[in-house]
């Protein structure tokens, strides 16, 4: 649907270099990658805001690459939300249709219906000044979402944001994706948003796109150290939880991951290598979680060893432990083991 | 007691600097509002001739105003949002009338309308500059047009041009995102900057001497009936006229401040 | 290419109105410079009237810079680091000056030093003001110690105290500090001011003419002489004048920017 | 030596209330606190730069409250430097016997003198704006030194370094405060700076002295919520470290504690409580320490126990563990367990 093909484009201190992305109809699509990584550029490019140096853009199949932002029909939302100051909410959704020399009274009736999709229909009448990070966001996207763009671009939307709002906000994406179906690019640099909305990623550094992919692929299969170091590897599931009793217990696969992040539902877990105990006796211990399992591979990476151990589910458990511990435990592929960690140690998103 | 005063002693000095230059300051002032009695003043404002100079100087400092906001709005755009060519080299320009004596600029612009072909032509046109009230006008303008240029450059760098970006996404041409979002973002900017070039145009003197000359009831601004009857000793009509320059200028002074205009000038 | 164009069309459009502002004051410029021949130039600055004009442009410009420079230091020190009663009075009061017309600031003296007892009584110890350079000098303080004052304040704002704090512990008492460490450190700060004073001063015409009046030989500084030259038709002498004057403030102005002086003012 | 009474000082931000100290004569005192609890404005009041809104300060038994700072001798040496960047290395240093009349030639003298005490002798020359952080604090110490004075104060001295400079200027303080045998008084807000620095300390928080004490008592004894929360309580404990083979083993009280920091000779060790497991029978596991002790009491703090386990050294190992471990496995006080944590958990400084 979008197709971009070599696109280059240096700006001094940011740049892409011969980014080349497909992106497909009605998709979630993240770009993940640390600041300076050329992100916003690339959406300021694709919305037509610069000129690019080589390479083009297709949208549906229509070369773009040289019409102006106003023939793109393509929406942006920044992540410092600029709203007009000069203007109310009311006017500040309605702004595109006014370029478009809708009818006033159309132009209301599309303001409400965004309005009341977005939850900012009270706010209306107030100046997007007074208004809280969470409400200008969704007044940000109501307002890029009136135009009916093919795309939506979202430039880091939600890191200007308190923890809650971002929660909550990232279900209205998801629900803003599945109403309007419209196709989504969602810049970020957190990892976990990249897992929970997107259907699939690229991963950007300096300007260039390192990786794309299903989350699930980027994370599993990191094609570069980079990929690898940014995304922190280490163990990642999903599973479904259940809180009971001050504690959560999250079967993934079939086992059970006690976690003291009180989280019901649909979850992903998270485990640092570093956090995992091995041991070739099982452990009575006040740690929470132990599995017994098979060493599937080991990997030597110096002083530390990552270990990867097969407990009967899907992914093997990754354990980082010093060579040290390694030697006098006289562990081999296929061995069985045990792994421990605490509820702690469990990370829950 | 004693050694707190003794140990303050180089802020009460300062203090006191300060205070003095102040008090200097005020009473310059008030001099010359008191100068005359209040029946003698308002009988003076109400005279023909006052009237005459009010109206002149009002009517060329808008006009004058008008031109320096035509032409900085999109010079100051060009300067604060495009990298291009001499950029550096137009800005220094920019900042020359700033520096140059007014009387100079009087005259420069008198020998370029009164003596050059192009001034002669402008002439045949219908459009004579040298002493004639559109001569007050393009000295205002050009003594001006610089506080204006600085001030505007200002406030459109202060504005992020995301702003115009996401206005373009919602169908705007660059002009119409210039005109429907950067313009009323630059509301104060522009406010500050028209009411102090429209008061230092009213207080125009040297340049505007210079090419519209200073004629009784015709180019007779405030400044210059001032002037003229300081010269001939006409002290009331000479206050009337100060007083009122001084209201106009005190009061621009504070809605200048007011709106922040310092901060955008430099 | 079109397109591009097409595009860009904001850009041309705004850019060239840069370019022609910019053009418009440099023509103006060399209209004046041009307007003799060389030989009659240096023939005109070696007349003994405009060799007069020329020293008494500079000794009255340095003389006020120096009293601008010896108020401002204590005023622009006070403002910057303490807080006292009425401070932001004091602040709008000592601003007022730069929205004041000169003819105005110059009626203003003309009376308080010509009419008042205060004025008398100076006059009777041997100061008098009216039409003398003395005035010119006033003149010159009075409309530009608020350029110095704003440029110190902002110098002194910028220098962190514990500067100071430091240069007490090690020995220094509060006006040794300041001597030893703030001065030292305002040094760009001083430069620009001085210069743009000292420039302002040289061009300085309207509140000089009020007080000292326009007399040949007698107070005819630069503008002054301009003036009179142009008065009676010496347009040599004149033109001579006013060439000193471009010089002598496009040279200040680029040292002022060099040294900051802009980013300091307001 | 310095006795500070009932000292109250209010700038708006910043403040000071109801200060009273005791600093001992040749004594390396430590303030500690959070940003903004008034730590900078006290030393300011200590070298007169403030005139105090109430209470005395005496040096040497002298009232000192109402004279200038240039009377005190005493010193002062700011986070930032503030070095005069208008003079050479050379005429900061010498700036203040410059105050003191003294003769060039004596000048010369001393100057060389400090340069050499701290290590700048070849910087005599140079202009400040041009040198490293480091070298531009040493300076700012050596141009505080050389007025021979009662008391040194230091604000944050090392917080704008590097970790490498940070270490160096620490050893060289310490090295400072032994040759002159000045009284310093440094303010920080890294914990392990006071306890590696200070001979006693105070913990400060919003403008008044929480706690005076030595590191040790303070850290074992916090007095408030505040100091507990600030301090971070945990494990600490110091002991000699040797490092062998890619590992280090640090002898505490006689027991061995394997850390993965390579850092030999005297060091600390802090351990945080939630790193630790328990188990009620000993663990073989990748994990570097483990030690059998006996419970020595149990502090219930609601979803987490905290349980003090003595190993026979002079301060019990605190562990945190959930109730639910806590209710499985059946603890009590006198009980014996064994405590068990990885190498990698082990911060040492």
């Amino acid at each position: 649907m979008i197709r971009i093909e070599h696109l280059s484009k240096d700006l001094g201190e940011f740049f892409l270099q011969d980014v080349t992305l497909d992106i497909k109809n009605g998709e979630y699509f993240m770009v993940l990658g640390p600041t300076g990584a050329g992100k916003t550029i690339l959406l300021e490019t694709i919305a037509g805001i610069y000129r690019v140096d080589s390479g083009r853009i297709f949208l549906d199949e229509q070369d773009i690459t040289d019409i102006p932002p106003r023939e793109r029909n393509i929406g942006m939302v920044y992540q410092d939300y600029t709203l007009f100051p000069f203007l109310t909410v009311e006017e500040n959704i309605g702004f595109g249709l006014k370029s478009r020399k809708v009818s006033k009274r159309e132009i209301k009736r599309r303001v409400d219906e965004l309005a009341n999709l977005m939850g900012v229909f009270h706010l209306l009448h107030r100046c997007p000044g007074t208004l809280s990070g969470g409400e200008q966001q969704r007044i940000a996207i109501a307002r890029a979402l009136i135009m009916e763009p093919k795309v939506l671009l979202l430039d880091e939307p939600l890191s200007a944001l308190d923890t809650q709002t971002t929660e909550r906000l990232r279900q209205e994406l998801k629900n803003v994706h599945s109403i309007t179906n419209t196709t989504i690019i969602h810049v970020t640099h957190s990892f976990e948003e990249a897992f929970l909305l997107g259907s699939r990623m690229a991963v950007m550094d300096k300007g260039e796109i390192v990786q794309v992919g299903t989350p699930n692929e980027v994370f599993r299969k990191p094609e570069s150290e980079f990929a690898a170091e940014f995304l922190g590897v280490g163990n990642l599931f999903q599973g479904e939880s259940r809180v009971d009793n001050d504690i959560a217990c999250i079967d993934v696969d079939g086992i059970n991951i006690v976690s003291a992040t009180l989280k019901p539902g649909t979850v992903h877990v998270s485990i640092r290598p570093e956090d995992i105990l091995v041991s070739t006796k099982q452990i009575v211990s006040s740690a929470r979680n132990s599995f017994k399992g098979k060493i599937a591979s080991i990997v030597d990476a110096g002083t530390i060893l990552r270990i990867a151990v097969d407990v009967g589910i899907d992914n093997p458990f990754i354990v980082a432990i010093t060579r040290q511990s390694f030697d006098e435990m006289n562990l081999k592929t296929g061995g069985e083991v045990y792994i421990t960690f605490k509820a702690s140690a469990v990370h829950v998103f | 007691m004693l050694k707190k005063l003794k140990r303050s002693k180089i802020k009460i000095i300062t203090v006191l600097s300060s205070l003095f230059l102040a008090a200097f300051i005020l009473v310059l002032i008030i001099c010359v509002v008191t100068h005359t009695t209040l029946p003698a003043l308002i009988t003076s404002i109400l005279s023909e001739e006052i009237q005459f100079a009010i109206k002149l100087s009002l009517t060329t400092a808008v006009v004058s105003t008008v031109m320096c906001i035509g032409i900085s709005i999109p010079a100051a755009y060009a300067l604060a949002r495009y990298d291009f060519f001499g950029k550096s080299v137009v800005n220094t320009i920019l900042d020359a009338p700033l520096a140059l004596p007014p009387l100079v600029a009087g005259v420069g612009l008198l020998i370029l309308f009164g003596t050059t072909s192009f001034g002669r032509g402008l002439a045949d046109a219908g459009l004579t500059f040298v002493f004639t009230p559109l001569g007050i006008i393009i000295a205002q303008f050009f003594v001006n047009v610089p506080f204006m240029f600085r001030i505007l450059r200002g406030t459109f760098q202060s504005i992020n041009p995301r702003y115009e970006h996401v206005a373009e996404t919602l169908g705007c041409t660059e002009a119409q995102a210039f005109w429907r979002v950067t313009l009323p973002m630059s509301k104060n900017g522009l406010l500050a900057g028209s009411i102090i070039t429209w008061s230092k145009g009213i207080g125009e003197f040297g340049a505007a001497l210079m090419v519209a000359g200073a004629t009784r009831m015709k180019t007779e601004t405030l400044p210059i009936s001032l002037y003229l009857n300081m010269s001939c000793g006409e002290l009331n009509l000479a206050i009337a006229a100060a007083t009122i320059l001084i209201i106009i200028s005190l009061i621009s002074l504070f809605v200048f401040e007011r709106y922040g205009g310092f901060t955008r000038v430099f």
